[in-house]
């Protein structure tokens, strides 16, 4: 029963509206805090690797970025499989929320990755299995982008991009086994080990702090990005005049 | 009286067969695409043939996954636009088992071909005669997979503008496994090697496919309609 | 039998329907006039379930049509502004799959709703090379041979010459005759038999 | 009065851009074609980049090349479905110029982005930096060349149908040259040898094209049009 | 003015046009009649230069349409059964591309005749979500705008209103009025003025 009345307020596009207005600045300030007390950790108190020296602290760009886009994909799928079942207009514009916030940790992964390649095995870009599977989920999120923005009609849009994304979180899987799978039969590529530095603790707690204040930051964006979506969808609704005037 | 569901997507596959066959050089045109694709490349390179042979797998599979594509873009569309689809959908019986119907149809008259026509490609990019069973064989089961896939992103294009980049757009990720699988075993194939794997491999993402597909793209294509 | 009650949709910004409720029972022909842009073909394409109504319901046989899609998809005939015939398939080949689909039918049925329409003559002609009035009568068959309760049919008459127009309200009047229902949104008056006509006018409030 | 020649054909390439800006996200789809077939051939072959980098230049051309014939396919397609040529030859105005304003505006929104993004596909296949402007300016001029021979090919498919696949088979036979210097100019980039010959010779093509496909193409379309 | 001798057409097998001959004078309007299937469309095309007549001929101011075709096709506006717009465009878009190769056009000019067919509501939204009839009145608001002496109209009634009946009857009252020469393909009556319609009724052979 109470799990029903939290279901219905998920569902109802003023709660929604009203809880993402007033959670906003909590998250987003606990993203900044969290980001602050890491970047701290991560660049000053960590000590240099003794192998990378300083160039490893990029991993706390890096490794956190990279986590999300796949964590956000799923979230994404989730999202659009729950307004596809449920008709619920909340999960679409959730999931319509997530992508350009996926697609961009995406970059930002593939971005510090590539920079952080270059010094380490010599390119900024190898066929890696897990270079080339976080390339494939950019695809994933561009080809979900572009089928959003080629249709007109929300509501048709809402409903042919969640079928992409529940295709597409079916596919994530088999497309990091067959690339892991593709690349294994051959000789790994010498120049890239990918030198798993011994986390000591100094190390590793900015790591996972910065991880936790991309989640926080990211919860922040789907939040703004999901009040603007309702603005946009519920423009004629009457709740919207309530909640401006 | 009703017709089942089992007769309407026999009458769709006949129906898309004799459409095929009213213009039997449309047959041709998906397999002439290949075959140049498939010459364009020795082309471009360097014609020395040990190189062309280490290429070949790549340029096959990547020939077949584009002709492929190309042709899945006219699986929906027209019938889209003149009315048929609706028709369809409102017939009263069960748009999945039609779409897989279409689907079925149309790797019958693509990829089959395709399949059929690779050994010549295939010598030409200097392939050794032993391999061409499994060259066959993969481009046969990789194509058939293709075809559900795209069939999904066909159908979701429908209501979308220029839907021809955005379906490969779409399809293309979706279709890498099924690349990586067909390539590796085409390459078994012509290092001699045991090609089993990867075919089953194929052949768990067909029947993956043959389940999930057709109810996705009946998905898609009502939304489509709309 | 159908009853659409309180529709409401929105197409873009524009509230189009705002609460269409009408019955139509056996034996009636619902005909939908308005303005250009009035909505009549959003609503037809709603009571066919091709659009989705942000709010309201149609109903058929006292059961919701969207519920039990399957059953009332296979109880109507829609014949929307373009008729739908593949251009390189000829006529009958036309008919018999777009029929075969719904229900078993034999060439001399295909055959004799040919020679209904006036069709007959260009049946064997890819659709294609035929003028935009022999077009809609080949669709014309294809409506008759449904053998469907309820007709769904937006300006039934575009393109017809006036025996064409003539012979589509002989047409409606022989399926009202069967106690069949028709919705019809049209331009011109039809000579239908009195009593039988439910006029909506949309776009009027 | 009348519009002039020049000023009509200024408005149909207006139109044009205001159609492909009106989605932008259209813009970018043959870009994200290209780099997609840009990856699709590593991961159907063995990803070692020295022999990527061997078979660079055929990738990028073919790949370019692909990409180029899928927009083809919507230069005079859609055009020809809504009447709007019909329009343009019964305006009074030259076929030929408005065609020419057509082709022109594609190259502009289709190949000079694909050029300027190809530096990033070739560097993925392990292309040095010094050879990017050699492939930039390859690219950029064999995209234009393509353009108007695809233009010829777009025009003579509009009669037929299923155009899509036909179109490749009659354009792919006109691009072998363009695509032969263009890759060799890309290789000669790569391996940093003097690329002036085969790219003169992509420029007179061009220039052949200039003169010859607007013309071609205009009374390809007036056949098509009946 | 508009001169048409001995007209002969096949499409595949067919013997369409039988030594069609007709002259239409300023201020005329040439009603074209014709079951379906009779030709009206196909020799509006071959008018317009679309087709291609295999004997006859079609002359304008006493010279060839066919060598002097940018010339006559200058003065010619021509709408067919389907109206001739860009879906992603808006309906004043589309005017002014589509009118602006013909001949320089002002937005008060697009909107007085936008006005004029009752589609300036709708001017700015893109075509493609308009209605129908909605489409036909943008076409409609192009022809106006064509500044052409010669209209050829194919069925330009489809899909309009009893109003959009009316404005196209006056449309082309008002053509004639300013010594325009109309010919039109209809399965109606048109209320025009009487004296300045030529009637001819095509297949009647
Ligand atoms: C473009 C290049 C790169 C891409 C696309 C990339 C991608 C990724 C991805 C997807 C993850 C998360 C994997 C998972 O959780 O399963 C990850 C984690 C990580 N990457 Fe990268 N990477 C790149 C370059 C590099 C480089 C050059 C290094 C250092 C030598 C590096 C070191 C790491 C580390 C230490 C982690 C976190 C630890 C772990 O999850 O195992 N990456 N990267
Ligand atoms: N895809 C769409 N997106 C947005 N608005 C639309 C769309 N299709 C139609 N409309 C609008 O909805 C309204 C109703 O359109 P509809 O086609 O139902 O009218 P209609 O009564 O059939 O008109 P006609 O007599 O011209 O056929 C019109 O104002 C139209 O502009
Ligand atoms: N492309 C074609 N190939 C062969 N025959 C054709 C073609 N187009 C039309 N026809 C035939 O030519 C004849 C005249 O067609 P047309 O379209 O001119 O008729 P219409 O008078 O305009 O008819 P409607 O009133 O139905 O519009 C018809 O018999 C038609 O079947
Ligand atoms: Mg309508
Ligand atoms: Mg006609």
């Amino acid at each position: 029963m109470a799990t029903w009345t939290w279901f219905h307020r998920l569902a109802s596009p003023p709660h929604v509206y009203a809880f993402a207005q007033r959670w906003t600045k909590w998250f987003g300030g606990a993203a900044a805090l969290a980001m602050l007390v890491a970047l701290y950790g991560g660049l000053v108190m960590a000590p240099p690797d003794y192998q990378q020296k300083d160039a490893f602290r990029m991993v706390y760009i890096h490794a956190p970025a990279a986590w999300l886009s796949l964590m956000i994909y799923t979230t994404m799928a989730v999202a659009a499989a729950v307004g596809l079942i449920w008709r619920m207009k909340v999960a679409h514009a959730a999931a319509a929320a997530c992508a350009p916030v996926g697609a961009w940790f995406t970059v930002v992964a593939l971005g510090t990755g590539m920079l952080w390649g270059k010094p380490m095995w010599g390119a900024y870009w190898v066929w890696d299995p897990r270079l080339t599977s976080e390339l494939i989920l950019l695809f994933l999120y561009l080809g979900y982008m572009g089928l959003r923005a080629g249709i007109e009609d929300p509501v048709k849009a809402d409903k042919a991009s969640a079928v992409l994304a529940v295709v597409g979180v079916v596919n994530v899987p088999i497309i990091k086994y067959s690339v892991e799978w593709w690349n294994s039969l051959h000789q790994t590529p010498t120049v890239m080990q990918m030198g798993k530095p011994k986390m000591d603790g100094d190390m590793l707690w900015p790591l996972l702090l910065m991880f936790v204040a991309f989640a926080l930051y990211f919860v922040a964006v789907l939040l703004t990005r999901l009040r603007a979506e309702l603005l946009r969808r519920e423009r004629n609704a009457s709740w919207i005049r309530e909640v401006l005037a | 009286m009703r017709t089942s569901a089992l007769t309407a997507a026999w009458l769709v596959a006949m129906r898309d067969l004799r459409l095929a066959f009213r213009k039997p050089s449309q047959l041709l045109q998906p397999l002439m695409f290949f075959m140049i694709v498939a010459t364009l490349f020795p082309l471009s390179l360097t014609p020395e043939m040990s190189r062309l042979r280490d290429a070949a797998p790549g340029v096959l599979w990547v020939g077949a996954l584009l002709s492929s594509l190309l042709a899945l873009e006219f699986l929906f569309r027209e019938d889209a636009m003149d009315g048929t689809l609706e028709q369809f959908a409102l017939s009263g019986q069960s748009l999945t088992w039609m779409l897989f119907a279409k689907t079925c149809t149309h790797w019958l008259i693509t990829g089959v071909p395709l399949a059929l026509i690779a050994p010549v490609a295939a010598a030409a990019l200097g392939v050794p005669g032993e391999a061409m069973p499994g060259v066959v064989a993969s481009l046969a089961l990789g194509s058939f997979a293709l075809s559900l896939v795209g069939a999904v992103g066909a159908g979701l294009t429908l209501g979308a503008r220029r839907g021809g980049v955005l379906l490969s757009l779409l399809t293309l990720p979706l279709a890498v496994p099924i690349l990586i699988f067909g390539a590796r075993a085409t390459e078994l194939a012509i290092t001699g090697g045991n090609l089993a794997p990867p075919l089953y491999l194929l052949g768990a993402i067909a029947v993956l496919g043959v389940t999930l597909a057709p109810l996705a793209a009946a998905a898609a294509v009502r939304i489509g309609l709309e | 039998m159908l009853k659409v009650s309180g529709l409401h949709l929105w197409r873009g910004d524009r509230h189009v329907l705002r609460g269409v409720s009408f019955e139509g029972l056996p034996g009636q022909c619902v005909l939908l006039t308005g303005k250009n842009g009035a909505g009549k073909t959003s609503l037809i394409r709603v009571i066919a379930g091709l659009l989705d109504a942000e709010e309201g319901e149609v109903s058929w046989r006292g059961s919701s049509a969207r519920k039990f899609r399957h059953d009332f998809h296979s109880e109507l005939a829609y014949l929307g502004h373009e008729p739908p015939l593949k251009g390189d398939l000829t006529g009958r080949e036309n008919l018999h799959f777009s029929v075969g689909i719904r229900r078993p039918v034999g060439t001399p049925e295909i055959d004799s709703a040919l020679t209904r329409t006036g069709a007959l003559a260009f049946a064997d002609r890819a659709v294609r090379t035929l003028s935009a009035g022999q077009r809609r009568r080949v669709a014309l068959a294809g409506v008759l041979l449904a053998g469907a309760e309820l007709w769904l049919l937006d300006e039934p008459t575009t393109n017809l010459d006036a025996d064409g127009q003539r012979l589509v309200a002989e047409l409606i009047a022989e399926q009202l005759a069967r106690d069949g229902l028709v919705v019809a949104a049209v331009h011109h008056a039809l000579p239908l038999p009195a009593g039988s006509v439910v006029p909506l006018e949309l776009g009027a409030a």
